[in-house]
């Protein structure tokens, strides 16, 4: 029964494939996962734009949206029959390829992302050599359709926004893949299936995740921050910062297309939820052995949700950076402590286990944070401001 | 010589033919960015999985956005083009080279290339070459971006004024 | 024709729009690219020697092209800096005007 | 130490996150249609034409003096006088509006006509939901739409409206005993 109903997904395919003629039987047996892919992933898009909605709402001691529907909660409907019914403007000097191209491409892109996320046990599109590679060069595209939209719209503050976005972007590529670099170490396989294989032990009911680790735990933080910039989310969203340049690179975008960016970034958002799940919360491993009966795929998805929670938290929270800030937190905050956290990960490897392990590993990291921390703050002396017409 | 193959070849040959004759320098940066995918993706149908992927990464996802980044921060007037001597003088000379090229390709390539079963390129494999075999390599590598990185940070600064 | 004749043909193809693009476009970057395309083929050339000659086990093919990719990264960082020091002086990137030597 | 703040930041929005399912008036939001907010007193939107007693076209204060219009500064009032007279509170003959139109979508709410009518006649209202889907007859109100009994002005306004009427009862005294000598004058030279 369980083993069914955490296969059931599996075994439809399979039974789809096996009733289907044999000319077409390769044909179903790879547009099935993707139409699932496709429909999950969209869905789960239309719900968290909701979420998102009424969870800042309540963390500002407001209701949000509650009119559309029960609750408010078809107000997706809503929007999409809004912005599939606006009109669809182009600014009359844009260069109307690339401006139509840079949506289209972000989107078939971030969608890419997802050949190589396992969503269950035995639910993966591809389960590629280098999988993990794979998902930070698809990842690496995305800057070229950011930088099209925010080019191609022949608009000040749009190419500012993507030049932004495209520097933050690259910054904030060293410590992501750096951080997952340790990952990779600790499971000896680029391949996110082996990664999660990997974690899906346990000792006892505790699990065999890597951010039980103390540079599992440290590199799982840098990854989220990271993640988050890469993603252009808030506190890191100065490529769209509504208050000083409008909307950055998609100032110009109006009706579907801007709905199509709209669902490529939280697309997006998704994918790197789901990549950080892979390596280091144990993808869709259970997270205590008794709790093994219930389906991976629901393991999976609680995961994400509740990584993407936690970003509407911080996104409630936090303030906007400043351009400065966000490059210096990038390069000189970010990049030592990710190498620090690879140099945690190879003592980790070869230290025999127990406590002593423990704080061996955990202590240059910890070191290394005060000292940063020290360091950067010494830096920001806030003098008292001086007015000059005031008073 | 299969479908992949010539869809893929198409597409990078196209790539770089605009990059190279385009008036727009951001069209020809997104058609380089074009033809490196191209290229990638004929990596992965020669099966080299690991270098396809690290083309898409490095090329598309550094170098491409290097070059728009150079082609927004200096001014490009619509350049006048080439006076029709140099033109011509040049694409002669690449016309001989790929004669050049084309000739020995066919006249001396036939023994070697029958098909052959394609050979995995694992990952460990890779990453065991890189880290025994070929270590000093690496490092000297390593070294290299490191100064490339210092280097250009150094050239590209704003050089400070003397007289403060 | 063999498979490897057809990648060595693009190969020779992409190097020759690379070389002609070098030669007659003006634009420094442009220049630039050009290079980059010439040192592509020759990647190219790399892998499809790796993939159909007799010791693809020893992948020095595949080893060789993830060096002279990292190389190429290097240097278009360099060369890109290079061009931005050199707009900065002569405020402009035409090759054809850039025939000082004087700072 | 470094990220400190993020982190009791991150307390404060939790917090309130759950403090808003747990205590109801943390939430300061008025749920509009359903709910509104009582009405300042001076709350101003909208000029109508006050009128006594139940009567609407007899008891319009209005005289068609044609001050308002003149004063409007987005001329968004139009006036026709009537031909003929009729008595007004004070029983005095005046002329009184045939036609009078107030655009709301000119209508800038600046109140200057409120402070130019001598007659007390023009007011401010307070309702503010003047949107329609009608964008020609609609946004051109008549006499008959503007004209409110002077019970409503006492309700929305009622200080103003306190004063107004003390004035307005003060002017009909006078008129009248300016009248009853008069009168009283005319009986007695009748008399005599």
């Amino acid at each position: 029964m369980t083993q069914g109903l955490d296969q059931i997904f599996v075994t439809f395919q399979h039974w789809a494939v096996a009733h289907s003629p044999a000319a077409v039987q390769p044909a179903v047996s790879i547009v099935l996962p993707v139409a699932g892919i496709l429909i999950l992933f969209p869905s789960l898009f239309a719900i968290t734009t909701v979420l998102e909605r009424k969870g800042l709402a309540r963390i500002q001691n407001r209701y949000g949206p509650n009119r559309v529907g029960p609750y408010g909660w078809l107000q997706p409907v809503a929007d999409a029959v809004k912005s599939l019914t606006k009109e669809d403007i182009v600014p009359r000097t844009a260069d109307k390829l690339v401006h139509f191209l840079a949506p289209v491409l972000l989107v078939t892109v971030v969608f890419l992302e997802y050949a190589v996320i396992p969503v269950g046990r035995n639910m993966v599109l591809a389960d590629m050599n280098s999988g993990v590679l794979f998902f930070f060069a698809a990842g690496a595209a995305t800057e070229m359709s950011v930088f099209m939209a925010g080019w191609s719209s022949r608009n000040k503050y749009s190419l500012l926004g993507a030049m932004r976005a495209v520097a933050q972007m690259i910054s904030y590529e060293a410590p992501l893949i750096l951080s997952s670099i340790a990952v990779v170490m600790a499971a000896g396989s680029l391949s996110t299936v082996t990664i999660v294989e990997k974690q899906a032990g346990y000792s006892g009911f505790w699990p065999h995740w890597y951010v039980l680790t103390p540079w599992g735990l440290a590199g799982f933080v840098l990854f989220a921050i990271a993640m988050t910039a890469e993603s252009n989310r808030s506190p890191f969203d100065l490529p769209e910062g509504e208050s000083e340049i409008i909307a950055g690179y998609f100032t110009e975008y109006s009706g579907f297309k801007f709905a199509l960016f709209f669902l490529g970034e939280y697309l997006e958002m998704f994918a790197v939820s789901g990549m950080a799940v892979t390596l280091f919360l144990g993808g869709w491993a259970a997270p205590f052995s008794f709790l093994t009966w219930i389906p991976s795929w629901i393991w999976f998805l609680g995961k994400v949700m509740t990584l993407i929670a936690v970003f509407i938290w911080v996104r409630g929270t936090l303030p906007r950076l400043r351009m400065d800030q966000l490059m210096n937190f990038a390069w000189k905050f970010m990049l030592p402590m990710t190498l620090m956290v690879i140099f945690s990960a190879g003592l980790w490897k070869f230290l025999p286990s127990g406590v002593l392990r423990w704080l061996i590993c955990a202590a240059p990291i910890a070191l290394l944070y005060v000292v940063l921390g020290r360091v950067l703050q010494s830096e920001r002396r806030i003098e008292k401001r001086v007015y000059r017409y005031a008073e | 010589m299969t479908a992949p193959f010539v869809i893929l070849a198409v597409v990078t040959i196209g790539g770089a033919v605009a990059a190279m004759t385009l008036r727009k320098l951001v069209h020809c940066a997104l058609a380089l960015a074009v033809c490196f995918v191209g290229l990638a993706g004929l990596y992965l149908d020669l099966n080299a999985q690991f270098v396809g992927l690290v083309q898409v990464l490095v090329y598309v996802g550094a170098v491409v956005i290097l070059i728009v980044f150079a082609i927004l921060l200096t001014r490009h007037d619509e350049l006048p083009a080439q006076t029709n001597r140099t033109r011509v003088a040049g694409l002669g000379v690449s016309a001989v080279v790929f004669a050049l090229l084309a000739w020995a390709v066919t006249a001396g390539g036939a023994q070697m290339g029958a098909a052959v079963a394609a050979p995995e390129a694992a990952m460990k494999d890779i990453g065991g070459a890189l880290m025994q075999k070929y270590v000093l390599p690496l490092e000297v590598v390593g070294l290299l971006l490191t100064a490339a990185l210092i280097g250009a940070v150094v050239i590209a600064m704003e050089e400070k004024k003397k007289a403060r | 024709m063999t498979p490897l004749n057809g990648c060595l043909l693009v190969s020779a193809l992409l190097f020759s729009i690379g070389l002609g693009g070098a030669l007659t476009r003006r634009s420094a970057i442009l220049v630039l690219v050009g290079i980059e395309l010439m040192l592509n083929a020759a990647n190219l050339n790399f892998i499809a020697f790796w993939r159909y000659g007799p010791h693809p086990e020893a992948l020095t093919g595949v080893l060789f092209v993830t060096f002279s990719i990292a190389i190429a990264a290097a240097e278009a960082a360099v060369g890109l800096a290079l061009i931005q020091a050199v707009y900065r002086h002569a405020k402009t990137t035409d090759v054809n005007q850039l025939d000082t030597m004087k700072g | 130490m470094l990220g400190e703040g993020i982190v009791k930041g991150l307390a404060e929005t939790a917090r309130n996150f759950f403090g808003s399912y747990v205590e109801k008036d943390r939430l300061t939001t008025v749920q509009f249609p359903e709910e509104r907010l009582p009405q300042a007193e001076a709350a101003r939107v909208f000029p109508f034409l006050v009128y006594d007693t139940d009567d609407m076209e007899k008891g319009l204060r209005c005289v068609a003096c044609k001050i308002c219009e003149v004063e409007c500064p987005p001329r968004c009032i139009t006036i026709e006088k009537s031909t003929e007279k009729k008595p007004d509170f004070t029983g005095k003959p005046q002329f009184y509006p045939e036609k009078f139109e107030i655009d709301v979508s000119v209508c800038m709410s600046c109140q200057i006509c409120v402070e130019v009518c001598p007659f007390e006649a023009i007011k401010m209202d307070t309702a503010f939901e003047l949107s329609t889907d009608d964008r020609f007859g609609g946004l051109r109100w008549e006499k008959e739409r503007l004209a409110k009994p002077n019970e409503y002005y006492r309700q929305i306004h009622p200080m103003e409206a306190a004063e107004v009427d003390e004035q307005l009862a003060e002017k009909k005294a006078k008129a009248e005993e300016k009248h009853a000598p008069a009168a009283a004058t005319a009986e007695g030279a009748a008399t005599r």
